[in-house]
C-alpha cells in the first residue's frame, strides 16, 4: 500500500528531524557565535531570535496550561483536584500513577486453549497459549511498572503505586468508541471521497447547487445536532435504532458529509489537472487514475478528513450520550458519567480524559503538517 | 513501430464555453509517418487545444482526427497510442522515477513486472538516467525531469508522440541541450511527433515540417527554411525569425517601368529592378504596401544606390554580432557583423537587396509576391 | 427447586428477621412458578459507590430466579426524560424522592401499590411519606440524606451548638489570605441552603400553604439573610458545589456542610472529621430538606409481566436489606430508613450525625412544581451570596417562578 | 465498477440529463445520507413544533408509521411560535428606571440577543487571538515553530466536555480559582466570574476562543504560508515598516481563508451548547441562556417538545439566514468553483 | 536622481545553512551612477542572493554594500532607497494597478494622495497603461503585468533599480519587446540598475557591463563586447555566447617555432603562425591545450591550409543561419550562411581563422592569451 508508504517515510522523515533537532540547533549556535566572535552579526541579531522564541515559548506554555494543571490534578492522586484551596501548585506533591493504573485498568491478554484434532486417531493435541500479564493493577507492586518491558528499569521512579480494585471501565468505552469510530470513518469515507472527486474534476448537472449547500452545511450540520435531538431521538427511537452504535456512525458520518466533501473537494482542486491527463494518456482507466494518482496525491486532504471524522465518532458526546445504552457508552459519555450529582473525582476524571485524548493528541502531533495542508483553503483563495 | 503512423486532422474546430472561444478553427493538417511537426504561434493561439484534441483530451466540436488508418476522433485518449509530455513534466510525485517510467507499461500493456522493469531499465540507460530509478521526482533537477518526462513516454513505445511546450521550464542552456536530445531520439526512433511550442527558434531547428497558428487559424504550414524564407503573410513573416522581420509601410510611385518604394513619411525611397517592378505590378494594384526585411539582410553601406540614411537608437551587442536600432521604423533593426560599433545617435546608411525583400498587402497581410524562385533567379538584374 | 435453594442461601446471609422479609416476599412470587424475568435498573453513583452496588445486584441475581443488570448513568435526568417515554427506560432507577410528583405527572412512574408485597412500615415514616404521590406508590425507599454539621476535629474539639458558637470558631480560623475559611458550604443550592432559609417558619414551597412559593416571604428572607450574615464572611467566594467542598476536604476550613456522599472524599483526603447535626440558629431552628433515595417504579413496570416481577422483587429485596443498608451506612455514609436500622442504634458516629440532621428536617416537597422552584432560587442565592440584597433577590425568583408556573 | 456504468447508461437515457451528469451517481449517496439523517430530522422537527408534543403524546402510537403522525400530539397552529415570540412581557429597564413593557418572550429575546452578542465577540475574539498567535508561530524569528505548532493544536484533541467542565473550575469565583488566582497575582480583587452577568459572559468567550483557537490557527497558518514571499519583499522594498505589511500584504492575502473559517466558527459559535450549559446553565438567572440552550431547555427539561421545537426552527431560520447571506456575500460557493 | 547612486559590493560573502552552503563568495563589484549592469549565471551560482543583498532582503554574512557614499549592509530594506522588479512581478493581487504603484510612493514619501496619483498617472501615462489603472493584477496580461511592476518600480524614482530575472515568464517575442522597454526607460532615467538574468543574450544586450558568476564566485566583469571576446576563462567562454563556443582538447607539438595543434584522437591538426606561437609558448609550457572556437568563426572552405574534414549530425535552420553539428568534438557547432546546406552524413572541410582561436589552460581553465591586441594586429602574418 503506497499510501501507507508514503505515511511511513514522512513519519521517518519527522522522526529524523526531530532527532537531528539538537545536532542542528548546536550547529546553529556554534556558527552564529563563531560569527559573533569575527565581529561579522551584531550580537543584538540573537538575542533578538532568542527573544522572540521565548516569547512564544511562554504564550504556547499559557495556552497549554490548562493542560498542565489537569495532568498535575491527574498525578495527584486519586484525591487530586483542579479545585485546591491551597493555592496553586506547579508540581504535584505526591505524584501517584494510581489514577492512571485506575483508568487502565487489567492488561491482561488471555491464554487460549487451541485444540487441533489429529485425523484418524483419537488423539488431539492441545495448545495452551500463555496469559499475557501486561498489567495487573489489582496486583500492581510499588515501582513496578515498565518491569514488563524493561527488565529492572523503573519506568516512572518517584510515582506512587499501589494496586487498584476496581478499575475503570475504559476499556470497554474504548471498544464502543472505536466501534463506532472506525464504521464512522469507513462510512464517511466512502461517501465522502467520490463526491469530492466528483465535484473538484466532473461537470454534471446540479454541480454548483450542490456545493453551495454543502458550504452552506458545513458547519450548521455539526452544530445543529442539538437542536435536531429532539427529533432525531423521536425518529430513532420509533425506528428503534436509538441504542445502535453502527446508527450512531451513520449519523456521524451524515452530518460529516458537507464539510468533509467540501474540504477534501477543495484539496483536490489543488492538484493539477495535468497529473490526472498523463494518466489517461498512459492508457488507465477512470478507476485506476483515481486510485493510483488521485488519492496518493490527496493524502494531506485524506489525512484530515480521516481525522475529522475519526474524531466526530471520537469525541462527540450529546448525541451519543442521548442515544446510547450504557452498554454502548462511548468514550466521552463514559467520562462524563464519572461525573456525580454534586462532585467530580477530579484525578481519574483527568487522568480518563488525559488516556482518552493521548491518542488523538499524538496523531496531532505528527500529523499537523497533514492538517495544516489538508485545511488549507486554496482553493477558497480568488 | 511496424505501422503507419500518420496524423491526420480534418477541420478541426474546437470551441469552449459554449462557442464563445473559437480555440480552434477549421485546421487541417496531415503528419507523414515519423515526421517531425512543430506547432508554434503566439499564446492563446490553439496550440495546446489542438495537440489535446489528438491526444483524446479534449473532443474536437466538429472535424476528424485520424492517426494511421483509425478514425480517432470519438475514441477515449486511453485508447490511443500516444505518449505525452508535458510542460511541467506532470511526473507522478508518489512515484519513483521507476514507477513513473513503468506506470504506462503497466496500463496499456500486459507486460509482466520484470519485463517492465527490464524495458524501463533499457530505456533509462539510454537517456542517462539509470542512476535516478529510485528516486522520486522532487529530488530531480529540472533537466533531469525533464529526461525522466521523455523517458516514460519513449518506454512505451507509442505510435504517436506529443510534446507541449517540454522545455519551456528550462533554462536557456539546458534547453539548448535537451532540444538536441529530443531531436537525437526522433532521428532514433523516428516516431510521429507533434510538438508545440511558442518559441519559434525552437520550432524552426526541431521541425521537419512547421505549423503556424494564429487565433485558431492555421497560417502556414512547412519546412522551417521554406517558411522562413516564403512567409505566407506578415504575421507569419514577423513571428518566424529572431529579431523580428523589420516591416515598413511604403507608397508605391511609378517612375517609368520602375517602381519605387517610398517611406509614408518620405523619409527614404526604395528603387525596384525592372523584373521585380513587372512582378509586383502583375501581382498588385494597392497604392500602398507593407514591405518587410529581415535584419540580417540590412547591411551598412556608404556607396551604391537605394541607400537609407538612419540614426542608431541602441547598439546591442550579443557578442557574434550587433543590433542596431533605426530609426527608420518602429522597432527597425539591422543585424550587423559584431565589429560595426556605430555611436548611439550617429547616422549612418544602409541598405538591402531588393532579392531579400518581402511584400505584403496593407490590409490583410498577405504576401502579394509569392512566386520567389523567378525573382531570386535574377538578384543581380536591378 | 434451585432457585428456592438459593434465594434460602440468601436468607440464610440475611441476620435477622427483616431479612425474612424479602425472602418470604421472594419465596411467595416464586410459588406460582411463574416465568424468571429480566430487569435493568439504572442508578447514577459516584465511583466509589458503584463496586458495592454491582456486588449487591450479583449477590440478587445469584439468590433469585430473575435477572437484574444494571448501568451507571451519566446523565440521570436527562436519560429517564427521553428514554421512559420513548419506551426504552429500565424497569427502575434510582434518584432521590424528589422527582416523585413530576415523574408520576408525566407518567414516567407508576403505582404498584397492590403488587408489592411488603409493609411499609419497616420504613421510617418520612421515607413512607416521601415515595408517594397523590396516593400512588411509585417506588420503595432504601436510604435518606441530608445535610449536616461537618467539622474538622483538627481544628474543632467540639461540634458548636448555636450559630453564635459556630461563628465565634469560624471568626478565629478563617484567613483567606492564607487559604484558611471558616467554612464550606455548597450556597447557591437550595438543597444546601434550605435548613436556614427555613429556619425561621419559612419555606420555599408548600402545596397546602398559602401561598405555595413562599420564597419571597418575609421569613424565609429573614432565613436566607441569616446565612449570609453568618456564613458567607467565612467561606471560599464560589457559591458551587466543587469549591466549597475542596476547602474543607484539604483540611483548610474548620466546618462543612455537606451530605453522607461527601465523606467518600473526606475519608481518601485523610482528614479526621466528625459530624453533627446542624447548629441552631438565634431564635429558629435549622431545617434541612431531606432526600430519600429510592428505587422508582419505572414506567417499564407498568403493565407487569416477569421483567416487571424482576424488577419488583429485585427493589423489594434490595429496599429491605439490612446488610445491604448497614454496609452503605458503613462505607457512604448513607442514613438508612429501615425503621429496625435507625433504632438499632448499631450506627457509625457519622451517620448517626447525619441521622440527627435528618431528624430535624423534613423530606422535599415531592409537588411537580417544585421543579420549577429549584433554578430561580439558585439564581438568587447566588446572587444573595454575591452581596445583592436578598429580599429583592427572593422577590425576583418568586415572580420568577410564579410566571413558570403559568 | 460495471454495476455503475449500466447504470450510468440508463441515467443516459433520461433526455435532460447527458453523459457527463452520471457523475452526480458520486455525490448522491452522501448528499442521501445526509438529507435523510439531518434534513429529516429538521422536517419532523418542523412537524413537531406545530404540535403540542411532550414525552407523553409524541411516544404515544405503535410502529413506524407513527412516526409520521407525531404519535398522539395534536395540531396546534402555530401557537408555539406566537407563544415563543410573543407570550408573555419584556420589560425595558434603563438606569433601574422601567421605560416600557412589550409584549414579546422576554426570555426568548434575551436570548437571542445574547446569541448574537456571543457570536459578535467570541467571533471576533476568536480571529483576533488566532490570527495574533498564527503570526507568532510563523514569525521569521521563532525557532521551533513546527514543534509550537503541534503543540498548540492539543487542545482541539480533548473531549470538549471535559475541556470545558475544566475551564468551569478556571473560572471558579473561590479566591483559589485558577481564573482568580492571577487575579491576585497582579494584585487585583477576586472575582465572582460565572454570577455575574457579563463576567460569565467573558468566561463563555475565553472558553470558546480556547475550544476554537486551534482549528482556526492551522487555517491561518497555512494562509499565512501561502502569501508569496515575494509580497512581502517587495513591500519591504516599498519601504513598507511591519505593521504596513500586515495591514497591506499579509491581510488582504489571508482574508478569504480566514473569512471562511470565521464564518464556520461563527456557526459553531451560534449553536454552543456546552459552555453555557456547564458552567452555569445559562445564568446568573438564565440571562446568559443562549439560544440552543434556551431550546433545549424548554424542550427537555420542561418537556415542551413542542415549543422546543419552534425555538429550534427559528434558531435555525436565523443561523441558516446568516450562513446563506455570508456564503453569498463571500461568494465560498463560487470561488471554489472558479477555482 | 540628484544623489550619486554608485553601488559597491565588497568582499561580499553569504552563507545558508550554518555555512554549509555558501552562496556568494567574495564578491566585490563597482557599479557606476547611472550604469545598467546585468548579472548572469548558471541556476545556482548567487544572482539572486547578490541582489536580494543589494535590497536589503537578505544580510551579508561578511562584507560590505554601499549605495552612494552610505554603507547600508546593516540598513533595513525599506530604508534603502532602491525598487526592485520580481520575476513574478509580485504585484499585490488585491489592489488596482493604481494602488500597486502608489504604494511605495505612500510607504516611502508624504505626497498627498493627490499628488501620488498624479505621479502614478504620469507613469502609467508613460509605460502605456493608463486605461489599466483601475484593473485588478490577474486580468491583467503577463507582457501588462511585467509594465506595471516596472511602473511601480519607476514611479518612485529610485536611486537603484533591481531586477531579478523580470523577463523569464514572459515568450520570447514579449521578452523581446519588453527587454527594448526597459533599455529606454534606462537610457531616459539614467538610474543606476542591477539587472540578474539567466540569459546571457539578455545580459550581454542589454547590459552595459556584464558579471558572470559560477558557484556564487565572480568570473569576469565587463563590457559585453570585451567578455565575449576575450572570456576570461572556458566558463565564460563557454556561457556567454549561442550556440556555445566550441570547445577541443588538443596536444600540443612542435614543427620548428610553429607550433600544431594536434587533436587528442589525431584527427585533425591545426598549425598555428610564428607569432602566435610564440605567444603561446610565451604564455605556458603545457604539453595539453584546450583550444575553444565559437560557432560563426568556423567556416566552411575548400582550399587552404588548416582544412578540418568532419561529419555533419544534424543541420538546424534557424532562417537567418544554419547550425551544423560536426564530428569534430563533442556539440562541435558551425554556424554558416542559410545557404549551406550539406545533407546529414556529408563530410565537409571547415576551417577558422588563428585570431578566432581561444586558449584556455586544460585543467584550470583560464584563458592563457589575454592580451589579444597583439595577436589580432597581425592576424594575417600565418
Ligand atoms: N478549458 C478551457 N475553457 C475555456 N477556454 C479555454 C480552455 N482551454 C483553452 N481555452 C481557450 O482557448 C484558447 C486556446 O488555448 P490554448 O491553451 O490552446 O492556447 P495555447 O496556444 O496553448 O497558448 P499557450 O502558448 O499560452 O499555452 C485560449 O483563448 C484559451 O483561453
Ligand atoms: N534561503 C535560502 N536557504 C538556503 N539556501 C539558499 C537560500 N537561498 C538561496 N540558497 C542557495 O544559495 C545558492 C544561490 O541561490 P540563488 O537563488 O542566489 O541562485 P540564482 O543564481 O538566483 O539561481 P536561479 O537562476 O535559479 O534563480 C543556491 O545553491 C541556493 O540553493
Ligand atoms: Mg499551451
Ligand atoms: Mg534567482
Amino acid at each position: 500500500m503506497s499510501l501507507l508508504d508514503t505515511i511511513g517515510r514522512k513519519l521517518k522523515g519527522d522522526a529524523e528531524t526531530v532527532a537531528k533537532a539538537p545536532v542542528e540547533a548546536a550547529r546553529d549556535v556554534r556558527y552564529t557565535v563563531a560569527a559573533i566572535q569575527r565581529g561579522e552579526l551584531s550580537p543584538v541579531e540573537p538575542l533578538k531570535t532568542v527573544g522572540s522564541t521565548l516569547g512564544a515559548l511562554v504564550l504556547v506554555s499559557l495556552l497549554l496550561f490548562p493542560i498542565y494543571w489537569i495532568l498535575i490534578a491527574a498525578l495527584s492522586g486519586t484525591g487530586g483536584s483542579i479545585y485546591s484551596s491551597s493555592g496553586l501548585k506547579l508540581f504535584p506533591e505526591a505524584p501517584s500513577l494510581v489514577p492512571f493504573l485506575w483508568v487502565v485498568g487489567d492488561l491482561i491478554v488471555q491464554g487460549y486453549d487451541i485444540v487441533v484434532d489429529i485425523p484418524i486417531t483419537n488423539v488431539a493435541v492441545v495448545f495452551s497459549t500463555p496469559q499475557l500479564t501486561l498489567l495487573d493493577v489489582s496486583a500492581i507492586q510499588p515501582g513496578t511498572i515498565g518491569r514488563v518491558a524493561f527488565g529492572s528499569f523503573e519506568l516512572f521512579p518517584g510515582f506512587a503505586v499501589e494496586p487498584v480494585e476496581n478499575p475503570s471501565a475504559f476499556k470497554s468505552f474504548f471498544w464502543n468508541s472505536l466501534t463506532v469510530a472506525i464504521p464512522t470513518v469507513i462510512i464517511a469515507m466512502s461517501l465522502v471521497v467520490p463526491a469530492a472527486y466528483a465535484l473538484s474534476r466532473r461537470e454534471f448537472i446540479f454541480r454548483r447547487k450542490i456545493l453551495f449547500v454543502y458550504v452552506l452545511l458545513t458547519q450548521v450540520g455539526g452544530g445543529l445536532g442539538i437542536a435536531l435531538l429532539i427529533g432525531l431521538y423521536t425518529v430513532y427511537v420509533q425506528l428503534g435504532i436509538n441504542d445502535n452504535k453502527l446508527a450512531l456512525a451513520v449519523y456521524y458520518a451524515a452530518t460529516a458529509v458537507p464539510f468533509n466533501t467540501w474540504l477534501l473537494k477543495t484539496y483536490m482542486d489543488g492538484i493539477p489537472v495535468s497529473y490526472e491527463e498523463a494518466a489517461v494518456v498512459d492508457g488507465a482507466p477512470p478507476w485506476r487514475v483515481v486510485v493510483e494518482v488521485i488519492l496518493p496525491l490527496s493524502t494531506a486532504g485524506l489525512a484530515t478528513v480521516f481525522i475529522f471524522t475519526f474524531l466526530t465518532g471520537w469525541t462527540e458526546f450529546v448525541v451519543a450520550q442521548t442515544l446510547l445504552g450504557t452498554d454502548n457508552y462511548t468514550l466521552p459519555v463514559g467520562l462524563y458519567s464519572l461525573i456525580s450529582e454534586y462532585s467530580i473525582p477530579w484525578a481519574r476524571f483527568s487522568a480518563f480524559a488525559l488516556t482518552f485524548a493521548s491518542p488523538i493528541m499524538l496523531v496531532y502531533l505528527f500529523a499537523q503538517r497533514y492538517i495544516e495542508g489538508g485545511l488549507s483553503f486554496g482553493g477558497v483563495e480568488g | 513501430m511496424d505501422t503507419m503512423a500518420t496524423i491526420t486532422l480534418d477541420s478541426l474546430r474546437k470551441e469552449f464555453d459554449n462557442g464563445r472561444i473559437v480555440a480552434v478553427d477549421d485546421l487541417s493538417v496531415g503528419v507523414e509517418d515519423g515526421e517531425f511537426i512543430t506547432v508554434v504561434g503566439p499564446s492563446g493561439c490553439g496550440k495546446s487545444t489542438t495537440l489535446r484534441m489528438v491526444a483524446g483530451l479534449e473532443s474536437p466540436t466538429s472535424g476528424h482526427i485520424r492517426i494511421g488508418d483509425e478514425d480517432v476522433t470519438d475514441q477515449h485518449a486511453r485508447k490511443r497510442d500516444v505518449a505525452m509530455v508535458f510542460q511541467n513534466y506532470a511526473l507522478y510525485p508518489h512515484k519513483t522515477v521507476m514507477e513513473n517510467m513503468a506506470f504506462g507499461l503497466r496500463m496499456s500493456t500486459d507486460l509482466s513486472k520484470e519485463e517492465r522493469r527490464e524495458r524501463v531499465r533499457e530505456t533509462a540507460q539510454m537517456m542517462g538516467i539509470e542512476d535516478l530509478l529510485d528516486d522520486k521526482p522532487d529530488e530531480l533537477s529540472g533537466g533531469q525531469k525533464q529526461r525522466v518526462a521523455l523517458g516514460r513516454a519513449i518506454v512505451r513505445e507509442p505510435d504517436v508522440f506529443l510534446f507541449d511546450e517540454p522545455l519551456s521550464n528550462l533554462d536557456a542552456k539546458l534547453r539548448t541541450t535537451m532540444r538536441t536530445e529530443i531531436q537525437r531520439l526522433q532521428n532514433e526512433f523516428g516516431i510521429t511527433s507533434l510538438y508545440v511550442t511558442h518559441d519559434q527558434e525552437e520550432a524552426m531547428t526541431m521541425g521537419d515540417r512547421i505549423v503556424i497558428l494564429k487565433d485558431g487559424k492555421l497560417q502556414q504550414v512547412g519546412r522551417p527554411k521554406d517558411v522562413y524564407e516564403n512567409p505566407a503573410n506578415e504575421f507569419v513573416g514577423g513571428f518566424v525569425g529572431s529579431p523580428s522581420m523589420n516591416f515598413l509601410d511604403v507608397v508605391v510611385e511609378r517612375d517609368g517601368d520602375r517602381v519605387v518604394l517610398v517611406a509614408d513619411d518620405g523619409s527614404f525611397s526604395y528603387r525596384l529592378s525592372k523584373s521585380f517592378s513587372a512582378a509586383l505590378r502583375d501581382a498588385t494594384h494597392e497604392d500602398e504596401l507593407r514591405i518587410g526585411i529581415r535584419p540580417e539582410d540590412v547591411f551598412t553601406a556608404t556607396e551604391g544606390s537605394n541607400l537609407i540614411d538612419s540614426t542608431v537608437g541602441v547598439v546591442e551587442p550579443i557578442g557574434s554580432d550587433n543590433y542596431l536600432h533605426l530609426d527608420i521604423g518602429p522597432d527597425f533593426i539591422a543585424r550587423v557583423a559584431s565589429d560595426i560599433e556605430p555611436e548611439i545617435d550617429e547616422t549612418i546608411s544602409i541598405t538591402f537587396d531588393e532579392s531579400d525583400l518581402h511584400v505584403f498587402h496593407p490590409r490583410t497581410g498577405e504576401t502579394l509576391l509569392r512566386d520567389e524562385p523567378a525573382r531570386r533567379a535574377a538578384p543581380a538584374s536591378n | 427447586v434451585g432457585v428456592q435453594e438459593s434465594s434460602s442461601d440468601g436468607s440464610e446471609s440475611d441476620s435477622d428477621g427483616s431479612g425474612e422479609t424479602a425472602t418470604d416476599s421472594g419465596t411467595d412470587e416464586t410459588d406460582a412458578s411463574e416465568p424468571a424475568g429480566s430487569a435493568s435498573v439504572w442508578y447514577q453513583l459516584a465511583e466509589p459507590e458503584i463496586p458495592g452496588r454491582k456486588s449487591a445486584i450479583e449477590q440478587f441475581n445469584e439468590a433469585s430466579k430473575h435477572t437484574v443488570s444494571g448501568s451507571d448513568i451519566s446523565d440521570m435526568r436527562k436519560k429517564t426524560t427521553s428514554a421512559i417515554p420513548a419506551g426504552q427506560g429500565p424497569q427502575s432507577f434510582e434518584w432521590a424522592h424528589d422527582w416523585v410528583g413530576d415523574y408520576t405527572q408525566r407518567e414516567f412512574v407508576v403505582d404498584q401499590r397492590d403488587e408489592i408485597d411488603i409493609d411499609l412500615d419497616v420504613f421510617t415514616s418520612d421515607a413512607r411519606e416521601a415515595i408517594q404521590f397523590e396516593g400512588n406508590l411509585v417506588g420503595l425507599p432504601h436510604d435518606a440524606e441530608t445535610v449536616a454539621l461537618v467539622y474538622n476535629k483538627d481544628i474543632v474539639d467540639e461540634p458548636p451548638e448555636t450559630v453564635a458558637d459556630m461563628v465565634a470558631v469560624m471568626e478565629e480560623f478563617h484567613d483567606p489570605g492564607n487559604n484558611k475559611y471558616g467554612l464550606g458550604m455548597p450556597f447557591a443550592d437550595g438543597y444546601f441552603l434550605s435548613a436556614w432559609a427555613r429556619a425561621f417558619d419559612g419555606y420555599l414551597f408548600d402545596k397546602d400553604a398559602d401561598p405555595r412559593i413562599g420564597v419571597a416571604l418575609p421569613e424565609t428572607v429573614k432565613g436566607v439573610q441569616f446565612a449570609v450574615d453568618n456564613f458567607v464572611p467565612y467561606m471560599p467566594n464560589d457559591p458551587a458545589y466543587e469549591p466549597q467542598a475542596a476547602a474543607f476536604a484539604e483540611g483548610n476550613a474548620a466546618f462543612a456542610i455537606n451530605g453522607p456522599w461527601y465523606l467518600s472524599t473526606l475519608n481518601e483526603k485523610g482528614i479526621d472529621y466528625g459530624v453533627a447535626k446542624l447548629p441552631a440558629p438565634e431564635g429558629g431552628k435549622p431545617r434541612p430538606y431531606t432526600g430519600i433515595t429510592m428505587w422508582y417504579f419505572s414506567k417499564a413496570m407498568a403493565n407487569g409481566g416477569a421483567d416487571a416481577d424482576a424488577g419488583r422483587s429485585f427493589i423489594e429485596w434490595y429496599t429491605t436489606n439490612e446488610d445491604i443498608a448497614l454496609k452503605a451506612a458503613e462505607e457512604q455514609g448513607s442514613i438508612p430508613v429501615l425503621k429496625s436500622l435507625v433504632d438499632s442504634g448499631d450506627l457509625p458516629d457519622t451517620v448517626e450525625g447525619f441521622s440527627e440532621a435528618v431528624k430535624q428536617g423534613s423530606p422535599m416537597p415531592t409537588h411537580p412544581d417544585m421543579r420549577k422552584v429549584w433554578d430561580p432560587v439558585k439564581a438568587a442565592l447566588t446572587k444573595a451570596f454575591n452581596g445583592k440584597d436578598v429580599e429583592q433577590a427572593m422577590q425576583s425568583a418568586d415572580e420568577e417562578i410564579r410566571s413558570n408556573l403559568d | 465498477m460495471s454495476t455503475a456504468s449500466r447504470v450510468a447508461r440508463r441515467v443516459e437515457d433520461i433526455p435532460f440529463l447527458d453523459k457527463r451528469d452520471a457523475s452526480l451517481l458520486f455525490v448522491l449517496p452522501g448528499l442521501f445520507v445526509f438529507s435523510a439523517f439531518m434534513l429529516f430530522p429538521v422536517v419532523y422537527l418542523i412537524g413537531i413544533s406545530f404540535t403540542d408534543a411532550a414525552p407523553a403524546n409524541l411516544f404515544a402510537g405503535e410502529g413506524a408509521l407513527s412516526v409520521l403522525t407525531f404519535g398522539e400530539a395534536t395540531f396546534i397552529g402555530i401557537k408555539n411560535y406566537v407563544d415563543v415570540l410573543f407570550g408573555g412581557t419584556f420589560r425595558i429597564v434603563l438606569f433601574g428606571q422601567s421605560i416600557a413593557t412589550l409584549p414579546i418572550n422576554g426570555q426568548f429575546w434575551n436570548s437571542f440577543g445574547v446569541t448574537w452578542l456571543f457570536v459578535a465577540t467570541s467571533v471576533a475574539l476568536k480571529i483576533a487571538f488566532s490570527l495574533g498567535l498564527a503570526l507568532v508561530v510563523t514569525a521569521e524569528r521563532v525557532r521551533g515553530k513546527r514543534i509550537m505548532r503541534s503543540l498548540i493544536i492539543l487542545p482541539m484533541g480533548l473531549p470538549s466536555i471535559f475541556t470545558i467542565t475544566v475551564w468551569r473550575g478556571i473560572f471558579s469565583s473561590a479566591e483559589f480559582g485558577l481564573a482568580n488566582q492571577l487575579l491576585t497575582m497582579f494584585g487585583l480583587e477576586t472575582v465572582s466570574w460565572l454570577s455575574e452577568r457579563w463576567l460569565a459572559f467573558a468566561a463563555y468567550n475565553v472558553t470558546e476562543m480556547w475550544l476554537a483557537y486551534p482549528f482556526m490557527v492551522i487555517i491561518t497558518v497555512s494562509a499565512l504560508q501561502d502569501v508569496p514571499d515575494e509580497l512581502h519583499e517587495a513591500a519591504m522594498v516599498d519601504g513598507a515598516s511591519y505593521v504596513s505589511r500586515f495591514f497591506h500584504v499579509t491581510l488582504p492575502s489571508i482574508k478569504r481563508p480566514v473569512f471562511f473559517a470565521s464564518i464556520l466558527t461563527a456557526a459553531a459559535s451560534f449553536q454552543q451548547f456546552l459552555i453555557p450549559f456547564v458552567f452555569n446553565e445559562g445564568g446568573p438567572a438564565r440571562q446568559n441562556e443562549l439560544i440552543v440552550v434556551y431550546g433545549y431547555r424548554e424542550a427537555l427539561s420542561f418537556s415542551e417538545y413542542g415549543r422546543g421545537a419552534a425555538i429550534s426552527i427559528i434558531a435555525l431560520l436565523f443561523i441558516g439566514a446568516f450562513m446563506w447571506l455570508n456564503v453569498k456575500r463571500g461568494r465560498l460557493a463560487d470561488g471554489v468553483n472558479d477555482a
